[in-house]
Order: structure tokens, then C-alpha cells, then sequence
């Protein structure tokens, strides 16, 4: 018996993208992806029959092609442009990138998606087209997003989503999801997920919201979230707790987007880190102004009106903390001088730049936990009420 | 007995009372200036004969082959002799051997016999400015010592000067305590031979294969040496022969003067002493190489302090003295003449490396002479690259795992593989090196050579990584070792200098190879890489579009028709 | 203004765990908790008046005193106890010891909680007596734990989190939890999450099941994980899906234990994870039999009666995986090495070591993801469906 | 000319057209023959400097003090006078500087003093078999030598021998190619010392601080000789002085006959035809030391091979002599005897690194004899441990964070700081050795010695980190250097053996004073522990149960009491 199981096995020969048939409606996105790959295809299509060497047009995806404007709120991919015309050397890129758009269409298709790992693998059919690391697949993937980003799309448009998933959420929100069979509206209401809480998914450009709840509060880590939820702050604050797990995610940051989007009025907000220049330069500042090296993302990802509630370095003085505290390290020291000498963000912000000077100047870091030296539920009975209360004490 | 001195030593009886003996042995200047005696070269070196090589039985074995060897292929090439040699090794207790050297060259008369065999410091080639191999005159005396030292037994010497000479026989150890020889017997003998010199020595002694083997010194000698046949004869093993694949020995060199470039101050003041001329320009043109009347002069005239073109040289005092140095440092004056010194040549470097180690591609370079510390010297280097069985790795079949080659025995292949740093074969006066390498200037100048310009891997401060023999000669009619042991060359500036200028215009052929290699590997990979991936961009594009079979394939034999041309441009 | 903040803020002097007054009734855990705080300080306290030096028993926590039994099923801890007397050596250590019982007991009274990361700010306020490294916290408290085990008490009983939150869940599953002020039942029903996922919470003791699904699939990836859930595969195979992420945290794998003995015959549980030594030797060993140098807490984590549904060593010829595996490096080499000669869990299973000698011959690992050489679906058309048809062909 | 030559040179001729000047240099045996000749050793050396130290301005000058110096604490020990030298180091020009020591000794009669000076391989020191620092008759001639080359400037020599005699200078040169003084001039001068020698040389140099300069080599050269009163003039300072703390010289040191272990064959054949002894048993007892009747006999009857005790030692055939020695090899003989060797002593060691070291603890420990090929030696080590003034280490106010003390000159503050390697000082026969540290047997030992189960920290295969200086002394009738220039000791494995012992000695007892301190540290640490986290205790119980503070204190103080008590026990 095992051995007739083991014929039966040997009969797919290539790769095909079998999903479920596609009961759902295409989106406006999926059939600008559509567009975007045919009309991509054509051209190349076009111009190899005219006996010319087709190219691909990518943004330039270099830090010297970022801006940071002010007003706009976040680092952007600038107008560079660099060509990938055809040539020995460049030719199998070309297949690749071609294949990988190939199977994107399908996917959209059948209304399905791959994690970028499972991409790599679906080329393992591809003979010797394959790619042999994954970075390998990333950086083709990168390429095509970046294309894609110039006609509005993002990667998850394409149908390739990343291997991480969200963050968690609870509070004063009601998501309408839809189940795709049946194509049924589902509504999760978070104020009665108990202890436990939602988890959001690897693409939320389809969820809808609705809430009336006054701020959204992102916070860096599972433990903090996990004491907030269990005691219901967000019923005292009125407010949706999200939870970010050290730098946010992706699905995390477009999910805080597009909630804080989903009325005429933005819902403000506020962001919850530890003090310390990982808190600040690298989770504070992917969440509201994404990152320079992916800044053809970033319009889709960041949340330019996110606002730094704490804990700040006066909070440490204010709040009595500096026995809870750690000495910087030499790399806290080298990031915060960083970002006060070539960060755009930081350097066009007064506020920030004093507020990290005094914490170089203490040499101290504080953790979100820290609060606890004042009682485990200091943080929600003392200190996030006159943090509200003030929100001149936040930093932009 | 001075006052002061007697009031120490009460004191230090008061203080230690422990040790009375403390007084009682008090010598008179007298006394200890009638037990000065004078030290024989011989006992100096028997106590210190780790300053020449003999630390380690090991060692001491190819030291003495060394020592046998060179002297053998000094006298050849100055008879005009091309060399044919036999080296023999017999093992004949748990840890003695007897080393058995024989040449075709001249022979010695048997009259000096003794001394070349039985005196430290006796030779013919130390007051000479000019190349060989030996030099001091310690070397093969300094064997038969060690020899006679461990195993108590005389050294056997055969040497017949000509056809209608007689062969001689001499057995002789040497007296240490007065630096002389001491003949035990002298027979005339048959010997089978037109001319030449063998030498039998026993001595307690350790055999061992590996880069530091008397086999790789015999290779690298029949490398360095191409006009050399040497037979050899290892430890129980069969008769190897190294054929000579050129006729033609190294030019002969010829005395030179010193150089006034580095002669210091204080030998200057003892040439001018000696001197037989009579005037200080006649002084600097017979004393020096380099120096014609009108460097003279303005050597002379720059010294200034009252001298003169006439000044008597004898009578000139240590301040002008001083002052003549000084000019002679400044003058321009042009570099030694080569002739004193015989480079391998660029030509027999290459045949020499041709015909002991297999390559892709061999690479020699001769720099012109050049003057340390007033003696002429010139490096000349060469490269033997890659490997024709391939790099020394190959992929296991079944895993697909890159795995190592069995190791053969580095005198067999002496290419390394292409993760394995470079191979070096240092030579001074032809004379392989084999020890000490990390001290060495030739060392140093590999490693200070920036080989990444040439298209090879280079890790900080080490050597290239490359399946490659780097071969480095200095011939100078004087080599300065580090030490006695002859094993590694001090690292003089202008030394340095010169091997990193030859290893320079080596890398620059070798780099252009490599580059050259390398396009055409780029060549067909391009090739291949069109008809791999073109049918690809077929297969997407008719996915997109939802093409026929028909359109994707007149796409695809366009685009590769397009690719192709547009790489003529 | 800022002036008179800062004044206001130097209030608190002496930690006071000041949570919302406890609204909910005490569980019969809650209350052992209390009775064993209570008794052992009484002791303590008896014995320092009668003038004897006071000690502490706790079982010791080294793999000598383990037992693995094939009929329990998992890692065991054995009746090895160490005393420690008071000492001027373990002085400090008892300070620490039974100021981290008080403010257990405290928090049970409050019906609160605190991670471990928050247990050591807590300490900050004990002056001298306070932890200066998070290890010692932990440490500490690892010792609590094994002493309170005995009882049949675990952390989460002494109200002790950990940092990591749990897994996620979907499928044929509602869940029953409370609002822990109204003490309102909460019933969320994990068919009707969406594209996202109940997440859950640090501490699972409360909550209820109410499930007929025929398995429970626990899956190593959060990319599998959501493919599977997309695609609604808990219908078809009418089961509860659960992610674990790596290896599964404290919270996952209590989750996954309650939930499976939530009915009156055990729920099968069924793992799916990755074809190399540390999916089998680390994430499927811990979820099933626990780990050797924690064996005290295994008695309430692991899931003895899971079984190992792939990927196996013959998936990959059967499912015809070779060009899309990668070599074993030599950490997995010696990981497998150990578990078949040191892991009394392996060594104790026929199968188990026919298994990892195959994949130690073949020298190839594979991915879950793997699969999507064949398509991005054929694990859900395919694999899945012939792999549950066919039981006989997991590993025990 | 024989035939076969003939055709090689047509060869020859035929394959290098270019070269024909290859067939006109033919030279016969005795041509060559007539051209060998003795080479002097000054000339050797002058060629070899570097052999004997001479390399760099830098190191020449070190040692020229280093030659100095030693003579003169040789001469004044063996005269049984406590020695008082000066050490003056004037600069001359931009590269020169004349170095001019001077000594109390017991001068040296003026018609030795050309000899002493002026001629290479000439001493008193090397024929004896006993213990001094000078040794081979070269040192203070190369130094003249070296002066002389570069400067052109003789050396000037003062010497007296008594009160009542004349104090003679002699300026003077030595010619190189006879090895033989050349006396400049000579005269009776006025000089204000009873007895002494004054010598002044002026050379090329450079002077430099630090590790290996002459300041630490004189600082060094005072810890090792506690009786030496030392008075320093550095180029441009003041004159500092190193004063003795003790007057008790070195015991006298005795030659002694070679120990029969070590002695080699061929020595022992040449010592078999040399002897006046008429008898083997005669042979045995009086040229060796440590041989009895009964020794002796027992090597003639293990020897066997016909040997009896009365063979006549000169007609001892080489087989039977070869039995001989192996005998010798395998009999069982005491050590050599001490009294040619002085050590130091565990007294003086510690009072010289106290002299001139400030630390913590001194620890010293001097071995019995051993015998290294046929050679006594000694060992003897001393550590001085801690930096009474900190290890180096202080905290930062107002960062908290630790920063290194600014550096301070290492000849004034030896221990270094508690994360740095222990500092190594060096002595062989009482003289500093400061160069080739890595390659000395001394560094091998310390490295090899295991420090960690002493309290310290040890990287693998390294010095120990500690603030620590290690003192290491070899005393030998015959130190085996590495090389000429007495720079590091060869690493025989009897002297590892010994090293490791006498440092594991030391070892212990810094194990052991260490262990003390950690021992106080910790009993304080436990006092203070009692009193922090018993009120603990007494929160937690209270919160827990809930007692009253009266109930709470009562505990606590109880506990308090009863705690103090159980550690009585």
C-alpha cells in the first residue's frame, strides 16, 4: 500500500497555483495589479519583437533617493530612476522578475497570497531559473514592489506577504472582516476578546472598522499590552490598545494606519516605548515616518500623525524612575548620536533633538516595566492618566 | 686592601653570618688578568654550535647536506664544471646516519685537504666581494665537527684533482681546542672518477619528509640550479635522479671594490690608513668601485675641510676623515657593477620551475643590481600558478559536498591548493631556505606586496591564498642572514625594496593571466546563461499574456537572436 | 506647572500592589496559592522564634532528577530535594524569596498579575534587598515555582507571567472567558475571526472550551498558519488550528493541553512542523514531553498524547521534496546525534529513531513550506488530506 | 682536460650563444686551493654584528652599557669587592652619544688592558666551568669595535689596581684583520679612586624610554643585585642613584669538572686521549665531577665490552668508548654541585624587587641545582603582587563608569594594572634580559605554568593576567642563549622543568595570600549581609501574615542572634 501511495505522488510536474476558485469580487487594487503586470508584459512583449532590448524602470531605491519633508510627515522615495535594460548579465534577473509577476497574476487571481518564503519555494519548479537563497527571491520581490509602489500598489496587492505576522489588538473597535466562502460579513468585536485578544492578520487592506473610540494606543511590548487589556484600560481611556512586539510589522503599521484613517477625522495615535534610542529612533520612528531604506513603502505603511506619549527622558525625572534605570550602552550612544546628526526626522524636530540630548547627557535608559517600581498598576492608575491629561509632555 | 672595602666586608659578615666563606677569596688584579686566555674559534663554536645549525639532530642532518652540496656546486661552477652530484644517505643506527656528498668538480690537492675540512674559518671566499654559495668558511668544517662531536668518528674524504692524478683518501678529525686539523690516514686509491671530492660524514641524526626535508632542499636546489644532475639517494628508498635541462652555468663573477655607499666611518679611516695610494683622489678611484675622476672631485671638493685632490691620505685626521664620509654619503655615485653577481635570469628561472612543478602558467622577473650597506645585491622572482589537476577540491558526487583531495606529499606537488595560502621557495646565492620563513625579508616582502591588485584573495598582513609557488632569489656577493644558521634574510630596507619591486613586475603578468582567465570563463558563462534563462521569460510572458505556444517561441528565438548580436557592440 | 508635577509624583514610597479591588470570586486554585504562601512562612516563622536556623525544600532542578516514563508520557520530576538553610550565605537569597511570596500573595488578593520582566522593577523598591540582574529575578522564582509545583501549583497560579504571549487560534472552536469586571461570560467564536486570529493570553486557567472539532492541527509557522486559516481549511478538515510559532510558549502549549482534555475523551492534537531536528527535537519534543531541566512544570505544559503528523523523513520521498530541501548543517547533525543517543523521549520510540537515522543518511531538512514547490496550495489539497487519511504514517 | 668536461663546455657553448665568455674562466684545483685563508674573528663579527647585538643605533647602545657593566660587576664580585659603578650617557652629535661606566673593581693591570679590550674571543671566563656574567670574550671588544666602525673614534680605557699604583689611560683601536689592539697612546694620569676601571666609548646610537631601555636595564640590573650601588646619568638628567640595601656579595662561585650526564661522545673520546690519568677508574674519578670509586666502578662493569677499571684510557678503542657513554647515560649520579652556581637567594630576591618595586606581597623561591647537557644550572623566581596604590582602575564621578589611570613611566611603576599581563623581568647570571621575550624559556615556563589554580586569570597560551611582576633568574656556568646576542634563553627541557617548579613554588604561596584576601573580603561581605536582609525577612513575613511590627522585630532580632551564633560553629 505504501508503495502505490508513492506513485500517486509523483504526478504534479509544474508548478501551478491550485487554489480554491476565486468567489470573491475583485478589489479595485487587484485589478490595478492586473493592469500593472499585462500592461509591464506588453511592453516587453512589444519591444523584443521590434528587435529592441526591453527594460524595466525601478525607482532607485538607494537612501540618496529619501526625502523627509515636514509637512508630508514621512521619508519618501524620491523621483530617481534607475533602467535594467536587457543584457547578458541581466537576463536572468528578467526571467525572474518575470515569473514572479507571472505567478503574482494568478495569484490575484485565485484570490490567493505566498509568504515570501513560500515564493521562494514555488520557484524550486522553475529549473534552473530557481532561486538558490531566499535573499535572492527578497530582492526580486523588493524590485517588483518598488515598480509597483510608482502605480500605488503595495506588495500585498501583489499577493506577497511578509512571513511575520501582526501585532495584537483589543479595545473599543469592532473589525468587519468577511468569510471568503461564503463571502459573509464577520464582525469581531475587541472589547470581548477576554484576556485573550485579536491578532491581526498578514494583509488588512480588506478589513473595515468601526469604532468611536477616542485614541489608538500602540504599545512596544506583549507584557505592557497584556497588563492594559487584563484591566480593561481601554474601557477608563476609551481607546483601542494595539500591541507592536518591538518594532511593528508591516500588517501592524498598515492596520494602525488605515484604523486611524477610517473616519473623516484621523483617531490620534499615541505611541507607548520604552525609553531608550531603540524605543525612540527604531520603533517610535518606523511607526510614524517609516525608514529610509524602504521608502518606497512607506506611503503605505507609516502613521506620519503618530504622537510620542513616553516614557520620555523627563518622564524618568518626573516619575522618579532613575533607580529603575540602566546605564546607555556604547550602542544606545552611537544610535541616539546618530539620529540626532543624520536623521531628517529627529533633526527637523527641536523637541526631540533636546529630549535626546538629555538622555545622552543622564546616560540613562528606561524600560515601559519600570513603572512598576511604583506598583504594578501604577502605570494605568497614576501615570498613563496624567500623561492623558498633559499632552504637552508628549514629543512629535 | 683599601679602607673602604675592608669596612664593606665587615659589614657583610655582620649581616650574614650564615656565610662566612664570604672573606676569604679575594683576587688580585694580578691574578685574574694572568687567567685571560684566548678562546679557539672551534670551542666557541662547539658550545655554540646551535648559532650554526646543528640545534637538533633533525636539523643538523640537512645543514650538513647543505653545507656538502653547496660547497660542491661553488667548486664546479668556478672550474667551469657543470655539476653532477650525488647525495646518499645510509641510516645506520636507531638515530645515526652517514651523509655521503660527491661531485665532479676539480678536487682539492691533498695538502688542503685538512684545513678546508678541519678549521673553522678558513676559506676562500670571505675577503672576496663576490657570489657564492658558501661564504664564511664554517659550514661543512662545522659538520664534521658535530659529526665527530656525536658519534666520535672521523670525517672520510676522496678528492683527485685530475685524470692522471691519484685519488686520495683522508680520514681526519679536527682538534678543537686549536682550531686544527688532525689526519688519522692518507691511502691512495682507486676511485673511478676523472676529478672530484667526496665527503663521508656520520652523526647522530633524524630523517623526516615535509617542506623542511633534505628532498625539498634537493628540489628546490635542482630548481634554482637548472644546469645541475643531481642523483639522490633518501634513507632505504631508490635512487632519484634531477636531470639538468640546460648545459649553460651561471655566468662567472668577478671580485669587485666596495661600493663608497654604505662604507662607514670607521672603515673608511682604515682604508685611508692602509692604503697604498698617494693621493685622496687616487685613494677614492683605486679603493672604490663606481668612483672615475670626476666623482672624485666632487666628492673632494663637497667634503671641504682643507681637503684637497692632493691630500695624503694617511695623513688626514678623523675630523676631515669625518667630513669625507659625509660627502661620500651625499654624492651621487651610480650603482655597483652586476658582474660580481650571477642572476638565474629570467629565461632559466622559468625552465627551472618547468621542469620540478607542474602549472598553468609560469612568471619570472630579474631586477638590476642594487647596493646595501655598500654591497651589491639583485633579487630576481618568479611564479608558478595553478594547477592542472585542478585546485585541490572536488565535489562528492553523492552529496554534492565540496570535499578536500587526499594530501600527496608536497615535494610531489608543490602547488597548493586554492584555499591554501601561496607556497614560497626563498633562495639566497641559489641556496634554499628552508627555515625560520616568518623572519624572513622575503617573507616580508610577499606579504607587503598588495596581491589583490593582481586578482588573488590577500587577508590582512598574510600571505595571498592562491594555488600558487612564489619563488624569490637574492644573489649578493654578501647575503645578510639574520644568523649563523644561514636561514632567513634581514630585512634591510633597499632588500625589501628590491623584492617587492620584482614581485611587483611578476604579479602585473600574473594579474593580466588571471584577468584573462577570467573573461574567458565570463565568456561562456554569458553563453550559457542566455540559453538558460531565455526560455524563461517565455514562459512568464506567456503566462501573462496567455500567448501561444507559436508567439512565446518567436519572442524567445528573437530576444536570444537580439541578445547574441547586441554583445558584439 | 511642571514644577508642581514633579512634586506630586515624589508620593509613592513603599511598593503597594495597588490593583482594581478583586471583583471575581477565588478560584480553588487562588485559594491552595494562599494556604501555601501562608504555611510556609508560618513555619518559618515558628522556627526562627523556637531559635532554629529556617530552610526551604525545593525539588532539585538538575536532569539527574528527571524521569521520563513511556506510560505518563512526558518528562518527569523526581522526589530529588534540596534543603537550603538559612545561612549567612543564602540569606539575601530568602529576603528575596519571601518578598517575592508576599507580593505574590498580594497579587492574588487582587486578583492581579505580574510578568516576570515586572517582578524584577517590583524589587527596585525593596533597597538593598532588590535584584540587580533580571536572571536573579527569574532564578528566584524559578525556585518558587518548583516549590509551589509540589502542591500542584504552577507560575501562573502565583500570578508570575511570562513576557511571551501565546500562540494563535482559528477554527471549530468558541472560547469562554470573562469580563473581569462585570464578570459577564464572553464567548468568541473562532470560526468568525476573518482573515485574523484569536491570540492567546499569558494565562489560560479560565478559560472554557466549547468545541466538537475531530482535531486539533498545531502548526510550526506563522506563514502555514495563515494559509491554512485563508483558506478556511478548519471547515473542510473540521478542526481548531493553532500556530505555535517556533517552539511554543508556556501559554500554547496549556492552552492546547486544557483545550484537548476540554472534553470528556481527549481531543487528538497533531503536529505540523518543519522536517529537520530542531522542528522534532526542540518544538515537537518540548509540546509533547516537556523538557528535561523544567520537568516541574511539565506535569501542567505538555501534551503527551500529540503525534507527529510531518513533515516525516519519508514525506520528503514521498511527496518528492529532495530538490527543494536543504543540507543539514552540523549544529542539526548534532542535535539529532543527541536526541538518539541521550533524549530518553526518542530513545524510548522504534519509529522516532528509524526516522532521524533516515534524515541523518539522507543529510536533508525540509520546510512546511517545501510543499509549495508543488503549488501553493497542494499542502491543503494534498498533503494534508492524504497525511490524515492515512494515520499510520505519523510518528508517535 | 678530461673528455667528458670537454663536451659539457661545447654544450655549453652551442646552447648559449650569447654567453661565450662562459669557456674562458677555467680554474684548476690547486689555483683554488692557493686561495683559501684564515679569516680573523674580528673581522667575522664585523661582518656579523647584528650576531652579537650590534644591529641598531638603538640596541647598540643598550648593549654596549649592557658588556659594561657586566665586566665590571664580574670583576668586582670575583675581587670580592661590593660593587659602585657609574653610568654616565653624554650626546655627542644628533646620532652619537659616548657611553662612559665606571667601577670600583680591581682595575686591570695596563699591559692587559689592549688584550682585554681590543682582541675578540679572548677572556678569562670561557675555559672555566663556572658561573659569571660575561662569558664569551667578546661583549666589551665588539663594543669598541662597533664605536670605532661607526664613529672612527678609539676607545679610552682607565684603569688602577691599587692605591698605591698608577692609574694608567690608554686610548686605543683594534685592527680587524689581525684581531689584535693597536695601543693609540699611553699615560699616567691623576684620578681620584683607589682602584677601578673607567672605559668610554663613543658610537652611532639612539636612546629611547620604555620596556627595553637602559634605564630598565640598570633598574632591573639593581633588583638583581641588592649589593650593587648604582649611580645613572641619562642623556640631559640628573644623575639618579640605585642605593644598596644589602652588603652580603654573591657567594663565591667555584670551577667545577663537567658532570658525566650530558657529556657527548666524541668529547668523551677526546677527553680519553687527552688525560694524564692512567687508569679508566682514575680517568672517570678526576676529570668528572660527582664520580666516586663506586660510580666509576659501576660504569666500567656496565660498560662491559673488555673494560676494566684499570684500561689505559688512551687506548680505549672508539666501540668500547661508545659502550662507555652509554653506561655514563644510564648510571645513576648525583646533581653537580651548587657552589660553582650563586643564586641569589629567596632573602635577597625579595629585597631587591622591595628595592625597587612597590607592591603588596613578595614571594621568592631559589631551586636546588639541576644539569642540562652536562651543565649545572639554578633556578630561581620571585613574583611582587598588588598596586598599594589601586590596580590601576578608578571609577569616574560623575559617569560611574571605570577609566584607566593616565600612564606613568613603566621603570617607575612596574606592576601594571590588574587587566593588563603580569610584567616578565628576565636574568640570566644576574643580567637583564630584555629582547626575544616571546622566544625565552622563561616566558614558555610562565605561559606553561597554570595560574588559574593560583586565583589569577589566564587566557589560554598566555602570560597571566594579574597586577603582578614575575621575576625569573637563571644561573648557569653555561647559559644557553638562543643566539650571540644573549637575548633569550634556548628551552631545554630540563631548565622548562625547572622554571615551572620554582614559579609553581611561588605560585602556592600567592595562591595562599591571595586565597587570605579573598578569605577578609568575604567575611566582611557576610557581616554586612546580616545586617541588609534580615529586615527583609521580617517585611515579608509580616506581609504575608500580617504580624504587628512588635511581632515583626521580635522575629527579626531573633533571627539576627541566632544567625550571628550558627557561624561560630
Amino acid at each position: 500500500m505504501a508503495a502505490k501511495k508513492r506513485k500517486k505522488s509523483a504526478a504534479p510536474k509544474r508548478m501551478k497555483v491550485q487554489a480554491h476558485s476565486r468567489t470573491t469580487e475583485f478589489t479595485d487594487a487587484d485589478l490595478k495589479t492586473v493592469e500593472v503586470i499585462d500592461k509591464t508584459a506588453k511592453r516587453i512583449e512589444k519591444e523584443i519583437n521590434r528587435r529592441i532590448l526591453p527594460e524595466l524602470k525601478f525607482p532607485v531605491r538607494a537612501l540618496s533617493n529619501v526625502t523627509y519633508d515636514k509637512k508630508v510627515g514621512y521619508f519618501q522615495i524620491g523621483t530617481g530612476t534607475k533602467s535594467r535594460h536587457m543584457s547578458v548579465n541581466t537576463v536572468k534577473n528578467f526571467a525572474q522578475t518575470l515569473r514572479l509577476m507571472a505567478v503574482s497574476k494568478e495569484m490575484v487571481e485565485n484570490d490567493d497570497f505566498a509568504t515570501k518564503r513560500e515564493a521562494y519555494y514555488v520557484s524550486k519548479n522553475w529549473g534552473e531559473c530557481k532561486f538558490n537563497e531566499q535573499t535572492e527571491s527578497d530582492s526580486v520581490m523588493d524590485d517588483i514592489e518598488a515598480l509597483a509602489s510608482r502605480e500605488g500598489l503595495s506588495r500585498e496587492s501583489l499577493r506577497y506577504y511578509p512571513e511575520e505576522h501582526g501585532g495584537r489588538v483589543a479595545g473599543q473597535l469592532t473589525i468587519v472582516d468577511r468569510d471568503k466562502r461564503s463571502g459573509e460579513a464577520l464582525r469581531i468585536d475587541c472589547t470581548r476578546m477576554g484576556t485573550g485578544a485579536y491578532s491581526v492578520p498578514h494583509s488588512v487592506e480588506h478589513l473595515e472598522f468601526e469604532t468611536k473610540a477616542k485614541f489608538i494606543l500602540v504599545i512596544e511590548t506583549g507584557g505592557m499590552f497584556g497588563r492594559l487589556n487584563e484591566h480593561e484600560f481601554w474601557a477608563d481611556g476609551d481607546c483601542i490598545l494595539v500591541e507592536m512586539g518591538g518594532v511593528p510589522t508591516r500588517a501592524t503599521r498598515r492596520f494602525v494606519r488605515r484604523l486611524s484613517e477610517s473616519r473623516p477625522r484621523k483617531i490620534p495615535v499615541y505611541a507607548f516605548v520604552d525609553c531608550d534610542p531603540y524605543g525612540i529612533a527604531n520603533i517610535y520612528r518606523t511607526l510614524k515616518v517609516g525608514s529610509g531604506n524602504a521608502a518606497h513603502i512607506n506611503k503605505f505603511f507609516c502613521v506620519p500623525h503618530a504622537e510620542y506619549l513616553g516614557v520620555t527622558p523627563q518622564d524618568i525625572i518626573d516619575f522618579k524612575l532613575e533607580d529603575a534605570c540602566h546605564e546607555l550602552q556604547k550602542v544606545d550612544i552611537k544610535r541616539a548620536k546618530d539620529a540626532l546628526k543624520n536623521d531628517p526626522f529627529f533633526m527637523s524636530q527641536p523637541k526631540w533633538k533636546k529630549a535626546i540630548t538629555q538622555m545622552l547627557k543622564t546616560g540613562m535608559r528606561a524600560e515601559q516595566q519600570a513603572l512598576a517600581k511604583w506598583g504594578l498598576n501604577f502605570v494605568l492608575e497614576e501615570y498613563l492618566p496624567r500623561k492623558l491629561a498633559d499632552k504637552a509632555s508628549f514629543l512629535p | 686592601m683599601p679602607a673602604k672595602d675592608t669596612l664593606f666586608e665587615e659589614d657583610a659578615i655582620a649581616s650574614s653570618k650564615k656565610k662566612p666563606a664570604a672573606t676569604a677569596r679575594r683576587k688580585t688584579a694580578d691574578q685574574m688578568a694572568a687567567k685571560q686566555r684566548d678562546i679557539s674559534v672551534s670551542e666557541f663554536f662547539t658550545k655554540n654550535r646551535h648559532l650554526l645549525g646543528f640545534d637538533s639532530p633533525l636539523k643538523s642532518l640537512l645543514t650538513a647536506v647543505k653545507e656538502a652540496v653547496d660547497n660542491s656546486l661553488d667548486a664546479c661552477e668556478e672550474a667551469g664544471i657543470v655539476p653532477e652530484l650525488s647525495v646518499i644517505l645510509e641510516q645506520t643506527a636507531e638515530k645515526r646516519f652517514k651523509m655521503i656528498v660527491e661531485d665532479n668538480g676539480p678536487g682539492i690537492p691533498d695538502t688542503h685537504i685538512g684545513k678546508i675540512f678541519g678549521k673553522l674559518l678558513h676559506g676562500s671566499k670571505f675577503h672576496k666581494l663576490s657570489q657564492s654559495r658558501g661564504q664564511q668558511g664554517i659550514g661543512i668544517s662545522a659538520a664534521g665537527m658535530y659529526g665527530q662531536l656525536t658519534t666520535g668518528k672521523p670525517m672520510r674524504v676522496i678528492s683527485k684533482t685530475g685524470k692522471r692524478k691519484d685519488a686520495v683518501e683522508i680520514v681526519m678529525t679536527i682538534d678543537t681546542a686549536s682550531n686544527k686539523p688532525e689526519q688519522h690516514s692518507r691511502e691512495v686509491i682507486e676511485w673511478d672518477k676523472d676529478h672530484g671530492t667526496r665527503i663521508e660524514i656520520e652523526m647522530e641524526a633524524r630523517y623526516q619528509k615535509g617542506m623542511r626535508s633534505i628532498d625539498m632542499y634537493l628540489k628546490q636546489t635542482a630548481i634554482a640550479n637548472p644546469h645541475l644532475t643531481l642523483r639522490y639517494t633518501a634513507p632505504g628508498e631508490e635512487e632519484v635522479v634531477y636531470a639538468r635541462n640546460t648545459t649553460v652555468l651561471p655566468p662567472e663573477t668577478v671580485e669587485i671594490k666596495p661600493h663608497p655607499h654604505g662604507v662607514e666611518l670607521g672603515r673608511l679611516i682604515a682604508m685611508l690608513k692602509d692604503t697604498s695610494s698617494r693621493s685622496l683622489q687616487g685613494f677614492l678611484q683605486e679603493e672604490f668601485c663606481r668612483v672615475g675622476p670626476k666623482v672624485a672631485k666632487n666628492i673632494i671638493a663637497a667634503a671641504g675641510g682643507g681637503l684637497t685632490e692632493k691630500s695624503y691620505p694617511t695623513r688626514i685626521a678623523r675630523d676631515a676623515a669625518n667630513k669625507l664620509h659625509d660627502a661620500i654619503q651625499e654624492a651621487k655615485i651610480s650603482s655597483p657593477p652586476t658582474n660580481c653577481i650571477a642572476p638565474i635570469g629570467e629565461e632559466l628561472i622559468i625552465k627551472g620551475l618547468k621542469k620540478e612543478i607542474d602549472a598553468d602558467v609560469y612568471i619570472a622577473a630579474t631586477r638590476p643590481a642594487s647596493v646595501y650597506r655598500g654591497n651589491p645585491f639583485l633579487i630576481e622572482a618568479g611564479i608558478a600558478y595553478g594547477k592542472p589537476g585542478g585546485v585541490g577540491l572536488e565535489v562528492d558526487e553523492e552529496s554534492g559536498r565540496i570535499k578536500k583531495k587526499a594530501k600527496v606529499d608536497v615535494t610531489e606537488d608543490l602547488v597548493g591548493a586554492a584555499d591554501e595560502p601561496a607556497r614560497l621557495l626563498r633562495f639566497a646565492n641559489r641556496v634554499p631556505l628552508q627555515y625560520q620563513q616568518s623572519a624572513c625579508a622575503i617573507n616580508k616582502g610577499i606579504i607587503g606586496t598588495n596581491w589583490k591588485s593582481y586578482g588573488l584573495t590577500q587577508p590582512r598582513g598574510s600571505l595571498p591564498i592562491a594555488p600558487m609557488v612564489i619563488f624569490v632569489h637574492i644573489a649578493s656577493v654578501w647575503v645578510p642572514f639574520t644568523s649563523e644558521s644561514k636561514e632567513a634574510i634581514a630585512s634591510y630596507e633597499e632588500i625589501l625594496k628590491e623584492i617587492k619591486l620584482a614581485l611587483r613586475e611578476c604579479g602585473r603578468k600574473l594579474g593580466s593571466h588571471i584577468r584573462k582567465q577570467k573573461r574567458i570563463k565570463r565568456e561562456h558563462d554569458k553563453r550559457s546563461h542566455i540559453e538558460k534563462y531565455i526560455p524563461h521569460i517565455g514562459i512568464a510572458l506567456q503566462e501573462i499574456l496567455g500567448m501561444s505556444d507559436t508567439e512565446r517561441d518567436f519572442t524567445t528565438d528573437t530576444l536570444e537572436d537580439v541578445l547574441h548580436k547586441s554583445r558584439k557592440f
